[in-house]
């Protein structure tokens, strides 16, 4: 369709082929989270244009539905620092390309956002553990 | 009760530890014992049937014991105890077929 | 000589690890009640397994991603989680089998109650899982299990009627005063003892631990090829182990000492004290894998880090769910329920969970964009197809069969 | 917006006709650029009606063919899969979509243009 490789390394693809669902490593090859949504703005001409990557529980928990999608994200609020239904946000211009099967930063995962909960359960629960340092 | 017996067997010739016949045994008997306390608390619908039940009972009550005769010779592995109740385990066990025909 | 020996290790553990309470209860059930007529559903299992474990491991070692992550990908959010949540529980369940497994063989040994064992065996298996390496796990428990050869050796020391073992197997007949479902069901229970959900996500979570790549498909190979296989004729030997010594006497297989009741009579104190040996070895070794596979199945879903190739304060998340899995399945085991029928109702609700498993497994592998010319070729196509087919099958036919035969009773 | 408010919309034509739910959507980096000089990904069209699950799996793909009969059944439910441009919605109002064409006029996802260039 068109010969323009600029995007993130694939230029015209289906949400479901290529981005919804895959893993996302930073810069280092650590794992952040997974793709769990995307976020558009719409812009003056009506056209919405990708402005975010969703990641984390509470940007799940829709995309399950139902009773358990609700359920999940008042568990995932709860998690929260301050009760914020807002999921992180990886803005655009953080990624650094996709293939198949993953999506990578250029950034680190720490100046990601998505690990405050892998913080959290590191710092409450395995380092209180004899050997969990 | 047939593996009880085919265990004191083995102790008998000196074939296996005595933990692992312990405990073998010792699942027999509660196996055996189970199969008692189930039988007890049907409930017979007729006076004949009280009767046969209550032979049938003393029949199960012989296994049971010869099960736990066993348990005990096996558990202080003593050679005549385990023969003595090898023979009453397969008294028990041949009026048990005798009765289950 | 290095390589050949990484070969040999790996087809070793992959026989080691291939058999668990799963297969010890299952085998001796079934050669004590019901001869070699079931033999086919062994074979039938364990072939399946091979195949399904190749594409698993092949899929793993060409994407170098592990399965959970295609699971998600292809089967969406909300099917990966339903297969998420069944695997989980499938978990514990499987956990607390293995765990009440290990407490029976050491109350075999010590004729101490299984169930005082089970605490400090939740705790081991914790233990091994949060300190010890990878590959020590795999290979000291995938060797030791090895022991449990002591009962092919055995089969040669009984006075075994090979004729009559063959053309059981041949020509299965549902022995007289059997109910056909119930026969049915324990054809379901071998299948599914081969087909546990854990093996297929720990051999290819195990695969990035150990950094498998497209170089080493060969040594992968040989693990399925061979091991699984081999795996599956352990459990062969147990079934037809049972046959010559318990069936005539007409004793059921109710608990994990009768299982070793052949080994006793053809090889008497050395015999039992090496198949104890692989009674625990198999056991444990099983039980620290289903409790990580909890640990890597999540992590894998949800996107987090995990794995023993990393420090605990880098894959916190990874251990926490390991560690409430060994909770629950020790928990479990502690309120006295009966190890073999809780090994016997796994095995079968695994066997009726695995399609969800197997079913991406078989797509991905035909994607070239993935998998380039190590895609599935037409035979492998054609039988894991047919295979496919057969646990849909044992899939839809497992819960009216548990209800009907009461779990095998 | 975010895309899970899209998914699953039931998306209805000019003729009141209705086309199924909305399962996927196409993406193309044609939009404006990023602080690193790259176009941005576009919502360019709308992936509506059966066939979510064989397209969600790879079936719309020729690089996925097998296995047999699988695939075959797969392809065949893509066929009635069709591509929305998102010029043509009309009115997005969760959980309804209007277009503004009717069902005759839209492409079948298996005869998008751009299925085969990136094997």
């Amino acid at each position: 369709m068109t010969a323009d490789t600029s995007g993130w390394g694939i230029p015209v693809g289906y949400a479901n082929e290529f981005l919804l669902d895959r893993e996302i490593l930073d810069k280092d090859d650590t794992p952040v989270g997974k793709v769990d949504d995307l976020d558009f703005e719409i812009l003056p001409d009506g056209s919405p244009v990708l402005s975010a990557i969703l990641c984390g529980p509470t940007a799940l928990g829709p995309r399950l539905g139902g009773r358990l999608g609700t359920w999940w994200v008042s568990i995932a609020r709860r998690l929260r620092p301050n009760d914020d239904p807002t999921p992180v946000h990886v803005g655009i211009d953080d990624v650094d390309h996709v293939d198949r099967e993953t999506l990578r930063l250029r950034i680190t995962g720490s100046n990601a956002g998505t690990l405050r909960l892998q913080r959290w359960v590191d710092a409450k629960i395995v380092k209180r553990i004899p050997g969990g340092e | 009760m047939a593996t009880a017996q085919l265990m004191a067997d083995e102790v008998l010739r000196g074939r296996t530890t005595l933990a692992y016949a312990d405990t073998v045994v010792t699942d027999a008997e509660n196996d055996v014992s189970a199969v008692q306390t189930a039988f007890d608390t049907r409930q017979p619908p007729d006076a004949t049937s009280i009767t046969l039940r209550d032979e049938f009972d003393n029949v199960l009550q012989d296994a049971v014991t010869a099960a736990q005769d066993l348990r005990i010779a096996v558990r202080r592995d003593d050679a005549h105890a385990i023969r003595d109740g090898l023979d009453e385990a397969a008294k028990a066990v041949a009026q048990l077929q005798r009765y289950s025909r | 000589m290095k390589r050949l020996l990484n070969l040999t290790l790996g087809v070793m553990t992959a026989i080691g690890g291939f058999v668990d309470i799963g297969n010890l209860v299952t085998s001796g059930i079934t050669g004590a009640r019901f001869g070699m007529s079931l033999a086919w559903a062994l074979l039938l299992g364990t072939a399946g397994m091979t195949l399904y474990g190749e594409m698993a491991g092949r899929v793993t070692a060409v994407s170098r991603r592990p399965i959970f992550h295609v699971v998600r990908e292809r089967l969406g959010v909300r099917t990966a989680m339903v297969n998420l949540v069944a695997s989980l529980l499938l978990n514990v369940l499987t956990l607390a089998a293995e765990i009440g497994g290990v407490g029976l063989a050491l109350a075999l040994a010590s004729s101490i109650n299984y169930i005082l064992w089970v605490p400090i065996i939740g705790f081991l298996v914790w233990f091994f899982i949060w300190k010890v390496p990878f590959a020590v796990i795999e290979r000291v428990f995938g060797l030791l299990g090895l022991a449990l050869m002591v009962f092919v050796v055995a089969l040669f020391h009984l006075h075994t009627h090979w004729h009559a073992l063959a053309s059981g197997i041949v020509n299965p007949v549902v022995p007289s005063g059997e109910g056909h479902p119930t026969w049915w069901f324990y054809a379901i229970s071998l299948i599914g003892a081969a087909l546990v959900p854990y093996q297929v996500f720990f051999f290819s979570s195990g695969g990035i631990e150990e950094k498998w790549s497209v170089e080493h498909l060969g040594e992968m190979r040989a693990n399925a090829l061979i091991g699984f296989p081999l795996g599956g004729l352990l459990s062969l030997a147990i079934m037809a182990a049972a046959v010559p010594v318990l069936q005539p006497r007409s004793i059921g297989v109710n608990h994990l000492g009768e299982v070793g009741l052949p080994v006793i009579a053809a090889l008497g104190k050395v015999g039992l004290i090496i198949m104890l040996l692989g009674f625990f070895a198999a056991t444990f070794a099983a039980a620290v894998e289903s409790a990580m596979s909890s640990g890597y199945i999540t992590a894998q879903y949800l996107g987090w880090s995990w794995g023993k190739q990393v420090r605990p304060s880098q894959a916190p998340r990874f251990h926490v769910v390991c560690l409430i899995t060994v909770l629950l399945g020790t928990a479990f085991m502690l309120t006295t329920v009966d190890p073999v029928k809780v090994t016997l109702v796994s095995v079968v609700l695994g066997a009726a969970a695995i399609p969800l498993t197997f079913f991406p497994i078989l797509v991905v592998a035909n994607d070239r964009r993935l998998m380039g010319k190590h895609a599935n070729g037409r035979i492998v196509n054609a039988l894991g197809f047919a295979f496919f087919v057969v646990i849909v099958a044992v899939s839809v036919a497992t819960l009216p069969l548990l209800f009907i035969t009461k779990a095998g009773q | 917006m975010r895309l899970v408010e899209v998914i699953g919309c039931a998306v209805v034509d000019a003729g009141g006709q209705s086309l199924g739910e909305v399962h996927d959507v196409r993406l193309v980096a044609d939009g404006p650029r990023d602080a690193n000089g790259r176009s941005r990904y576009r919502l360019d069209a709308l992936v509506v009606g059966a066939g979510g699950m064989a397209h969600k799996l790879g079936y719309s793909h020729d690089a996925v063919s097998g296995p047999w009969p699988l695939a075959s059944i797969f392809r065949r439910t893509i066929r009635r899969s069709l591509v929305v441009p998102w010029s043509e919605v009309e009115a997005f109002d969760r959980p309804t979509i209007r277009i503004g064409v009717r069902k005759a006029d839209l492409t079948s996802l298996a005869d998008a243009d751009d299925r085969r260039d990136d094997t």
